[in-house]
């Protein structure tokens, strides 16, 4: 078969979302990839600057609808830091248990999607539907299914009550369960593992220098994780493992996601055991001090980072984030040398991407002139001013 | 080599009854603090935009009802139903209600009008 | 007639979509995927998620269309077979929602295509969806038959004939 | 064989001067309605129902209603029909009707029960499995000239899929002519009852060798990689919609009916014993089979699939053979 072409995305049903990857072909064989993002680029950041610190916090949740609370606790923790707020106690356990209920619900969807990209339907299935039981937790919990909703600055916006704590109770032993099946079971499947083993490998100095982060760097044994290594909302109190495995390779990112959704299980025991009383909030001012702060949190797919400037107005001065995916994404360009076509969809799923987080402006090239055009931060403020 | 692992698990599957719920006629019960469609009650209103203000989806547009002050109305094509608007009301006018399928052929069928002052208002 | 009312039936109950995201931020598609799962399972009626544009007969689009998609979301509209039918997911493809000023957002999917079927939320929750996909497969039987009616009425001879073809 | 044709073709008209008449009418009959076309394509689209509503049991959800195949037909048949530019017209209008034919071609040979084929002959086996392969080229051909790299790379990957099970499959269907010492199906069918219980083990070899590359052939998972949906959106059939993809499905619909009849046909005692009762019911279990196949397993890489067939598959449809020769003596 001569040389081809083939396009996936940015529609594509291995992508759910919109992104562009052309692979050159010899035969099976993937010479060479060239990926273009930006689809999704919708201008939060710049947005954010337009929207009072309240009204930034919903921006900022809709970055991703998978970590939807990871981004606002990140952005929460930036603002509170640079107006000394304290976090009551309470609201930063119930922080962590939504932490946790969202870190179950996103390695269960990706395990599912690993499936469904490997042609294994009914483990797609089977793991949305044991997600569900998550997901209406959290919908008892926060009043959405995905997008919670549940931070603002200074605190959470809903109580937990003993309703909501019995219900979680019963949702965990099930859960429990299922999570022992998925790694006793489903990940014993040998054409399953067949189509993860020794895939999308990376090693742990390949991970280290491409700085990869999350299940994706544990997966290769770098043993990080924010929420032992800089703890914030209420890990320094909590005992719990960080999973690593040594293969680097998909069945190990698989391995690790599946332990983390155990250790999450029994973060979310010890929270409702110790869940401490009083307020949830502290009031916040609508105008935040000048000042500067950086926050980092451990999302699913590891380290999110948010920078937030306030220049004392009612207004964010500048936001910018660094998301998980884009920080994983070498990962996927550099095991996606020589592989074979099958397995380009799951080595792209393999990071659990979601691009939505990761569109960011960094060059336009125009089509039919060639022309590049490369803008900097001051362009694109001065450009779309409004 | 263990091919089909999960067989009894599916096998079992078939003969229990479907985790499906047969959605138009039976329903996922909603929780108590859904957030679905927001509503104001417009005898508690005092017409102080606050909400209007807090919206991050500018979904609140504060109409002349014919009232001394104008009222909010909402906009669900827009609302991203986060709630903000109920907490920010300083008399808990505004609450959302667990009314989640909304869905509509025209976006002129998703603005709410709790109270019409004849025609001219709702226009 | 009856072969009309066949072929309007067919079209109602055998719905194929594909999903297009136009900018969202992942939570849309997410619900429109639970849409497929034991617990929601659509394929009750007969829909199918399909990969390729050319064998859909609906469009679920979500997200707020940002400059950069435009130009393939009308690509895949396009590719879609005849008759089509769009229905917009999220209060982002309705009007942008939260993202209706950010300066790469172009606004709802209505700003670039005729959407038949606005689903609200943020994200809608699945059962929401399929209420919002009940309806428009409503439409797609009552555009169907009112064709039939109307090339009944026009082979009869008739003079004017006051129906709306969409 | 030939004779018995004609004798069944007559029992419709005793007077030999409207026989001829009776003869095309009942020919006619038999092509086109039973078991002839209408009844493949039924049965094709009914054995996809319970494909579909097992898979879907199987996930723990309802699954589609029984109408559902009929009515997906239905309304492809009401679709707009587009030809992308790039796939060659003529090749894009004609070869949906021809892999259909073909199929329906194949089925004509294979006897529903009691009711002997409508085309019965010695060596009507080889015909079927020529017929079943020329349907792969067709479905090779459809994916190269629709214009679309995922319809190329589909078309290649059918064809190399191809090259992995279509030995395993004929040689499985080869033990059971060998066992039955002929190479009508009909014949087969009838010796395969009565000798049963003698060939268990061999059956069974057979059997499972069989069922595994039917489920090759007709591109299911796990060896859906000519189709396979995250990788090459709908590979050949990508392009395709409309007349042309109600067409193809139908064709496909039909060769599920063909290989599904041909293995119950061949393996299974009922279709002999009940006639074309049993032939459903055996289809029906055949399916099953195929479904809990389908779900429980992920898709092989194209490489593994050649890789598995080679190593695994082939011999152990050897292993078949020479038992049937040794059992035969
Ligand atoms: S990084 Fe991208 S999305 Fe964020 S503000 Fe800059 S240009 Fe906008
Ligand atoms: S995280 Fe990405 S999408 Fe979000 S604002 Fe920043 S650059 Fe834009
Ligand atoms: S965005 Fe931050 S983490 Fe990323 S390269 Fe720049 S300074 Fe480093
Ligand atoms: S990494 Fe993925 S899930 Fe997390 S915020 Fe980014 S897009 Fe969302
Ligand atoms: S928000 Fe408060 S201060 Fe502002 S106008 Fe209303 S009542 Fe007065
Ligand atoms: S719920 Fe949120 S988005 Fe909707 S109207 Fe209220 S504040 Fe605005
Ligand atoms: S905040 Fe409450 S009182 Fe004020 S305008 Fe809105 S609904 Fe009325
Ligand atoms: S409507 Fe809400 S959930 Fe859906 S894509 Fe937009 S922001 Fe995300």
């Amino acid at each position: 078969m001569s040389d081809m072409e083939i396009p996936v995305g940015p529609q594509h049903p291995a992508l759910k979302e919109p992104e562009s990857f052309r692979f050159e072909l010899e035969g099976e064989i993937v010479k060479s990839v060239d990926i273009r993002l930006g689809y999704v680029h919708r201008g939060i950041e710049r947005a954010c600057q337009d929207r009072t610190w309240i009204q930034a916090v919903y921006l900022i949740e809709r970055i991703c609808g998978i970590c939807s609370h990871s981004h606002t606790t990140c952005f929460c923790q930036a603002v509170e830091d640079i107006a000394g707020l304290e976090v009551p106690r309470r609201a930063r356990y119930i922080r962590s248990l939504i932490g946790e209920m969202e870190r179950i619900h996103s390695h269960l969807l990706w395990l599912g999607l690993a499936g469904h990209e490997v042609g294994f339907d009914t483990l797609f299935m089977y793991a949305w539907r044991d997600r569900e039981v998550i997901l209406d937790a959290l919908e008892a919990i926060s009043g959405n299914r995905v997008n919670y909703g549940m931070n603002t600055i200074g605190g959470v916006r809903r109580d937990l009550s003993d309703r909501d704590v019995e219900e979680l109770r019963s949702a965990i032993r099930i859960l429990e369960e299922r999570a022992g099946y998925y790694t006793d079971i489903a990940l014993e499947e040998s054409t399953f593992r067949g189509r993860l083993e020794g895939v999308g490998k990376i090693t742990k100095q390949q991970a280290i220098d491409l700085g990869t982060v999350g299940p994706t760097a544990r997966a290769a044994g770098v043993n990080v994780d924010l929420r032992r290594d800089d703890p914030y909302a209420a890990y320094g109190e909590i005992p719990f493992n960080v999973v690593t495995a040594e293969d680097g390779d998909l069945l190990a990112a698989a391995q690790v996601r599946l332990g983390e959704i155990r250790e999450s299980i029994r973060i979310m025991k010890y929270i409702l055991d110790n869940l401490p009383d009083g307020p949830i909030a502290v009031k916040a001012p609508r105008r935040i001090p000048p000042g500067e702060a950086c926050s980092r949190y451990e999302a699913p797919r590891g380290e999110d980072i948010h920078y937030v400037r306030s220049s004392g107005g009612d207004k964010p001065d500048r936001v910018k984030v660094r998301a998980p995916t884009l920080a994983n994404l070498n990962a996927v360009a550099e095991s996606m040398k020589g592989v074979r076509v099958a397995d380009i969809p799951i080595i792209i799923a393999g990071i659990d991407p979601c691009f939505s987080c990761t569109d960011r402006l960094v060059r336009l090239q125009d089509r039919t002139s060639g022309r590049v055009e490369v803008l900097r931060w001051q362009d694109l403020s001065r450009r779309y001013r409004r | 080599m263990a091919v089909a692992r999960m067989l009894p698990e599916l096998i079992r599957s078939l003969f229990q009854r479907p985790a499906t719920i047969r959605y138009p006629l039976e329903r996922v019960p909603a929780p108590k603090g859904l957030r679905g469609k927001p509503v104001c009650d417009y005898s508690l209103c005092t017409g102080c935009r606050m909400c209007s203000r807090d919206c991050p989806a500018a979904a609140i547009e504060m109409r002349d009802t014919g009232e001394r002050t104008p009222r909010p109305v909402f906009h669900y094509d827009r609302c991203a139903f986060c709630g903000q608007c109920a907490d920010t009301c300083p008399k808990k006018a505004i609450s959302l209600t667990s009314d989640y399928e909304l869905s509509a052929f025209s976006k002129d069928d998703l603005v709410s009008l709790e109270r019409r002052h004849g025609e001219s208002a709702a226009g | 007639m009856m072969l009309e009312k066949i072929i309007a039936l067919s079209r109602k109950s055998s719905p194929w979509v594909a999903h297009f995201n136009s900018g969202g931020c992942n939570a849309c598609d997410i619900e429109v995927m639970a849409t497929l799962t034991p617990r929601f399972d659509v394929e009750r009626f007969g829909i199918q998620l399909k990969g390729s544009p050319r064998h859909a007969d609906i469009l679920i689009c979500t997200g707020p269309v940002t400059a950069q998609i435009r130009e393939r979301l009308l690509r895949v509209y396009h590719q879609m077979p005849a008759p089509k039918y769009i229905v917009a997911v999220g209060s982002c493809a309705l009007s942008g929602g939260v993202f209706h000023d950010c300066y790469n957002v172009l606004g709802g999917v209505d700003r670039v295509l005729p959407v038949d079927v606005y689903v609200p939320g943020c994200p809608p929750r699945p059962d929401a969806i399929i209420a919002g996909i009940v309806k428009v497969l409503q439409k797609m039987e009552s555009d169907a038959l009112e064709l039939a009616d109307y090339r009944q009425a026009s082979a009869a001879g008739g003079g004017t004939t006051h129906v709306h073809l969409q | 064989m030939l004779l018995e044709k004609r004798r069944l073709a007559f029992t419709g008209s005793t007077d030999p001067e409207n026989g001829f008449d009776m003869t095309v009418i009942n020919d006619l009959f038999k092509i086109l309605v039973f078991p002839g076309f209408l009844f493949v394509v039924n049965l094709g689209l009914f054995l996809e129902w319970v494909d579909r509503k097992i898979y879907a049991r199987l996930q723990n959800r309802i699954g589609p209603p029984w109408y559902q195949p009929w009515l997906d037909v239905l309304k492809l048949f009401s679709k707009e029909d587009v030809i992308p530019e790039g796939a060659s017209s003529f090749m894009f209008t004609w070869l949906p009707v021809f892999y259909l034919a073909v199929t329906v071609t194949a089925f004509l040979c294979i006897p529903v029960g009691a009711y002997a084929a409508v085309y019965s002959f010695p060596g009507d086996l080889i015909v079927v499995l020529f017929l079943l392969t020329l349907a792969t080229i067709i479905l090779f051909l459809l994916g190269w000239y629709s214009g679309s790299p995922f319809g190329r790379v589909g078309a290649v990957r059918a064809v190399t899929q191809f090259l992995a099970y279509e030995v395993p499959l004929v040689a499985a269907l080869l033990t059971q002519a060998l066992l039955a010492d002929s190479w009508s199906i009909s014949l087969v069918m009838a010796r395969t009852t009565v000798g049963f219980p003698r060939f268990v083990g061999v059956h069974l070899i057979a059997l499972a060798v069989a069922l595994i590359s039917l489920q090759g052939k007709l591109l299911r998972v796990p060896f859906d990689a000519p189709e396979a949906e995250t990788e090459i959106v709908a590979g050949p059939l990508t392009e395709y919609t409309g007349r042309r993809l109600a067409f193809i499905r139908l064709a496909e619909r039909t060769e599920m009916a063909v290989g599904v009849g041909l293995v119950s046909d061949l393996f299974l005692p009922f279709p002999a014993r009940l006639g074309v009762f049993g032939f459903v019911i055996s289809t029906i279990l055949v399916t099953f089979v195929l479904s809990v196949l389908r779900a429980s397993v992920a898709r092989f890489r194209i490489e593994d699939t050649t890789v598995l067939a080679w190593k695994y598959i082939l011999p152990f449809s050897a292993l078949g053979m020479v038992l049937a020769i040794i059992v035969r003596g």
